[in-house]
């Protein structure tokens, strides 16, 4: 794994962070216009973390995303068809129609956990799947994410300690994004950076610019190399701002206008597709054509989902145990 | 005197945080996104939050474990805090200070710790297996709680001025589809209704429904359409769950000779296993058919509406039980 | 050709542990102080400490909701760590993780979470409120789990090895009461006593007394000492809670027409209301007598000897009840 | 309060250490021979945090103490006759019967809170205890202790980020002892002090010498008034070592007998004593003397709690709640 890229990749980079925003828009739309089934979740803001690290990933390595991650999810693998059917609650969906929104999009023929809604119950659990790495001498990496608000959780702290202590090739990103719902860092913590919380357990730190898909890239490649060769766990704080309420129902205004126009400045998607074009490895005609292609991927994903059959309530039984 | 207006179960709810922190300023609010202009996920605070503001409605960080843990701090220091998890299901992060320090405390060292713990709990309204849990079991269980679960405005209000006034920890059931869908007679003033005691939502003679929450209301629905077959049915909304108003049912079985137990949660070792039991036991000579139970299926709560309205139970389900039963 | 030879409930246990960690190289055992060389708080894992190692034995700080947390990670890897929590009680700390981690990833997305989880419960030995406890309920209640609670040693043994085998997560009881005091023949070799099938502890054809783990022995010198009256007592060990056989449950009470529940665990909303009210429901035709429960108090459970004793059911009180059900 | 003590305070340290000890011992020999039930928990080597910490607060300040911490509880004032008849379970005793041991020793005519054995659940109860003061202008502290082990829980650390976060008149004095049961520190974290878990959350940490009263008693005075005057929480890092087993049934066989003498050298009592008659504060027949008054003490509360009787199997039933 290396941490720079070459232009094919940096190429990737921007099609996914598209894609996922493309995606991401859509959700938004279609719920607001009454197509959707409970609430979703908006990522918008947070590409660069969910694309940059998800990209950073060896082919055999486990992700365990979250609400935010919807980046994460695509660059794995897992198809915006399967996404939008799940979040419509239809029987393609990856959960079937039983989990709602990004909720349990886990899928191990992709290597990508599920999440359940009490946060951050990923984290052990991730961690766990690093463990069972080192226990069979695999050159496998685990990284999971969480928030702000889950960094203060306890088993946010009892997961660092306990991949310190058995030096686990586990990687946590922490989408550091100023709010938990409508609670903002100063009501959170008494701290000013999350890093803090990384030698609290022996665990290494590092702050990035979460909206520089290059820096989470680099940061987080370097952290998998290093769990690779053994040398345990790093916590990777990545800054940057929820750019939509919590989830769509949310109007957020308990958010300073301010606060959402300076990050604005920064949009990551745009930032990296205006950082590509000045060095030249995109034309604006690449531009267009790619946003056209993502633009008609999502729509024909629509479609389909919107068409896909709602499972049939004979199956609600079937599957609660492995059998 | 008090005046009766109506008002939606979520403002009984609203009404009763604010007649209680306006009489009792060891009263406090705490659970993440309570406070500041935002006043909690259903809104349900927000009112206390602007009349009180951020010193009495207090912003928590994500971690039920602590607040619920300093809730009991705070209590033992004669404080009634009254805290907010934002849905039910998230309960379970905290259970361990609430099963092990808070249930247990009084009868260990004589010392009373009178908190709330405000559950909205529930589902039918497309949110999945993590936020439309119902775990009063799990409480019920556990000696030293009690647990209230009001299905009517007027029994929102005044149970919960009840629980807050209760020397012991009280974990209070909400069920969120009632939120702004049910509106009901609610008393002015700061009267409480007394936990332990059921209410007869409906009179009737051949078949006892013990049920309670969200439930009742399809009870009564279901009642409304046997009264068609010429089935009258006595639905017995319970309020509270531990403790049971066991007398209430006893006396309804007694004069119908046929009980149903009904709840949104799961039904298996759900609180419906217990009652059931109960009844068994106790009314044993004066059934005339089994004892019957509906809840929900034992899997986690599907998301997708043809699974969910398949998982839960609906006045359909009712009518069709209490036909068999009384054909048995 | 296996050959019987008499076992400690505690040495099946480790028996259990060592025969499947030696056939299946992705079993690990995890816990607090499980490893090196002092083998746990029961030393239940010392044997397989001393055979295996630190690498497969490993010792966890004390975060049980952690460590619960990476047992489902590795089980969904493909492995089949069995986790040791210090005392059952201590399942509260892990609470979250097990019941809504690991009970609902099957149904929702389809992977499989192949953990055990070894709670040694019960209590009897003057270990106060928090050393104690009993709390199937809470798991029984949940769905996607599964429950075992062996009462033999040859139970004890086969049911581990089938709990490590199973693909879902197991909770798996072990009664501590019974470690050292009860001997029994357990098989050699690695068969497995298969999850969901009950065992007749004791036939008989006047009462059945529904019961499992240590209550099962209560219950046997209890049906000893009425075969005393000329009333004989078939006796049902569960061995497994979720799923129960609940034939084995119908075909006793058919015969026998009176159906006792008797478990450690206190009574309120405990596994034995779901019991009691299954076979109200499913066998009212059959019943001769009210379905009766025998459990602890709906109190902590206290730790002087007068109290403790009077806390829990004894074989004396199962006798007094099957004397009432048969004179009913 | 002041930071220093006169020579009053200095003795009044001497003398209830020299009783912890003489309780502790008592204990040890008592369940040894056959005389206790259940249980019991030794804190051989803790006396200096107990008492240290315990005797830094003022009348109306609350404490939650631990297993370890029996000269806690005796310093506020609970007397050895109803500790000793709590642990055999009479009716005298705290709990009536109903806790065990040290367990549930709480008593709030004299602001103790009782603990549960889910470790750490005082924590955020005593927390707890410090917003009620906070939220009532009232100058009053709430203190609490903690071990290694439980320092990797995550209450701890929630529990921590909750006091800095509220600024709460709080104070955590962490019992680093080595152990926890047989798990040495470096089986469960990485870190080599755990004051390093202060700054993840903002609270100011110290280390002390756990085996120096003065030391333990100068740094808790400071946290106090510190808390006291509106500056919020700190955590202590009491650095000693657990001298007998986990509880009395275990003989610490995994403990490295060096580990022992080592710390034996610095026995906290004697070590505190000996300081004493060293500056001349104490001299060697007051010792004797005061050696003599706690046996003499200790023997007399183990007559009465052996006489005491038994609850009445009949009360089992009351107070589970409050009426
Ligand atoms: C244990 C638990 N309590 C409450 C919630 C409700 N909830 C969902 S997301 C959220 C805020 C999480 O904040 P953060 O970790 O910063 O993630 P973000 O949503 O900002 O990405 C809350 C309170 C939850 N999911 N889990
Ligand atoms: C949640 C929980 N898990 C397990 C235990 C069992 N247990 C009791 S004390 C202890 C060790 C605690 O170590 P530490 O915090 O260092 O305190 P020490 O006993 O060393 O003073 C353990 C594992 C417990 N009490 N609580
Ligand atoms: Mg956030
Ligand atoms: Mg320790």
């Amino acid at each position: 794994m290396t941490e720079s890229l070459d232009s094919a990749g940096k190429l990737n980079l921007a099609y996914w962070m598209r894609l996922t925003r493309t995606l991401d828009d859509a959700l938004v739309a279609m719920w607001k216009q009454g197509r959707g089934v409970g609430g979703t979740f908006s990522g918008r803001g947070h590409e660069a973390i969910a694309v940059g690290a998800g990209y950073a990933l060896g082919p055999d390595d486990v992700v365990a995303p979250m609400h935010r991650d919807l980046g994460c999810y695509l660059v794995r693998g897992m198809s915006p068809e399967r996404i939008l059917a799940n979040q419509l609650g239809k029987e393609a969906g990856v959960t079937k129609g039983r989990d709602a929104n990004l909720h349990g999009l886990g899928d191990l023929s992709l290597n990508i956990i599920g999440f359940v809604s009490h946060l951050p119950q990923s984290l052990p659990v991730a961690l766990g799947a690093a463990m069972a790495f080192q226990y069979r001498e695999e050159p496998r990496v685990a990284l999971t994410f969480t928030g702000d608000g889950s960094s203060n959780t306890g088993l946010f702290h009892e997961t660092l300690n306990l991949a310190a202590v058995q030096k686990a090739p586990f990687v946590l990103v922490v989408e550091n994004n100023q709010y938990a719902y409508s609670t903002p860092l100063h009501e959170q913590m008494a701290i000013d950076d999350i890093v803090v919380r990384a030698p609290a357990h022996g665990v290494v730190g590092e702050i990035v610019d979460g909206n520089d898909v290059m820096a989470v890239y680099s940061a987080v490649a370097a952290a998998v190399a290093r769990a690779r060769r053994g040398d345990g766990p790093s916590l990777i704080e990545a800054k940057t701002m929820r750019m939509l309420g919590h989830a769509i129902h949310d109007g957020a205004e308990y958010v300073p206008a301010e606060l959402l126009e300076k990050w604005q400045q920064r949009d990551p998607v745009t930032l990296w597709e205006a950082a590509l074009v000045a060095e030249g490895a995109l034309s604006e005609a690449t531009l267009e054509r790619l946003r056209g292609e993502c633009h008609d991927e999502i729509e024909a994903a629509i479609e389909y989902a919107e068409r896909a059959p709602l499972p049939d309530p004979a199956t609600i039984g079937t599957g609660v145990y492995a059998t | 005197m008090t005046e009766i207006r109506h008002l939606t179960y979520l403002d009984a709810i609203a009404e009763a945080l604010s007649v209680e922190m306006e009489r009792d300023p060891n009263v406090v609010v705490l659970g993440t996104d309570v406070g500041g202009s935002f006043g909690g996920a259903f809104k349900v605070t927000k009112r206390v939050a602007t009349q009180f503001g951020p010193r009495r409605v207090r912003n928590m960080p994500m971690t039920e474990l602590a607040f619920i843990g300093a809730a009991s701090g705070m209590a033992l220091m004669g404080m009634r805090p009254v805290v907010e998890v934002q849905f039910a299901d998230f309960i379970s992060t905290g259970f361990d200070s609430i099963v092990q320090f808070a249930a247990t405390t009084h009868y260990r060292w004589g010392a009373a710790v009178p908190w709330v713990i405000r559950a909205p709990s529930d589902g039918g309204i497309r949110s999945g297996p993590f936020h439309s849990q119902n775990p009063e079991a799990w409480f019920v269980h556990t000696p030293g709680l009690k647990v209230v679960a009001p299905a009517t405005p007027a029994d929102a209000k005044g149970m919960l001025l009840a629980s807050i006034r209760d020397d012991n920890p009280v974990i209070y059931f909400e069920a969120k589809p009632l939120y702004r869908s049910l509106k009901g007679p609610v008393p002015d003033g700061s009267e409480a209704i007394p936990i332990g005691v059921a209410r007869i939502a409906q009179e009737g003679d051949d078949v006892t429904i013990v049920t309670y929450g969200s439930t009742v209301h399809d009870s009564v629905q279901a009642a409304a359409e046997l009264a068609g077959d010429g089935v009258t049915v006595e639905v017995i909304d319970l309020r509270s769950l531990k403790p049971m108003d066991t007398d209430a049912i006893l006396e309804s079985v007694a004069k119908t000779g046929r009980a149903l137990v009904v709840h949104a949660a799961n039904r298996m070792a759900g609180v419906g296993a217990e009652i059931a039991a109960f009844i068994a036991e106790e009314a044993f000579g004066h059934l005339d058919a089994p004892v019957r139970r509906l809840g929900g299926m034992d899997i986690p709560i599907p998301f997708s509406p043809p699974l969910e309205d398949t998982y839960r139970v609906s006045a359909y389900d009712i009518v069709r039980t209490v036909r068999e039963m009384v054909a048995w």
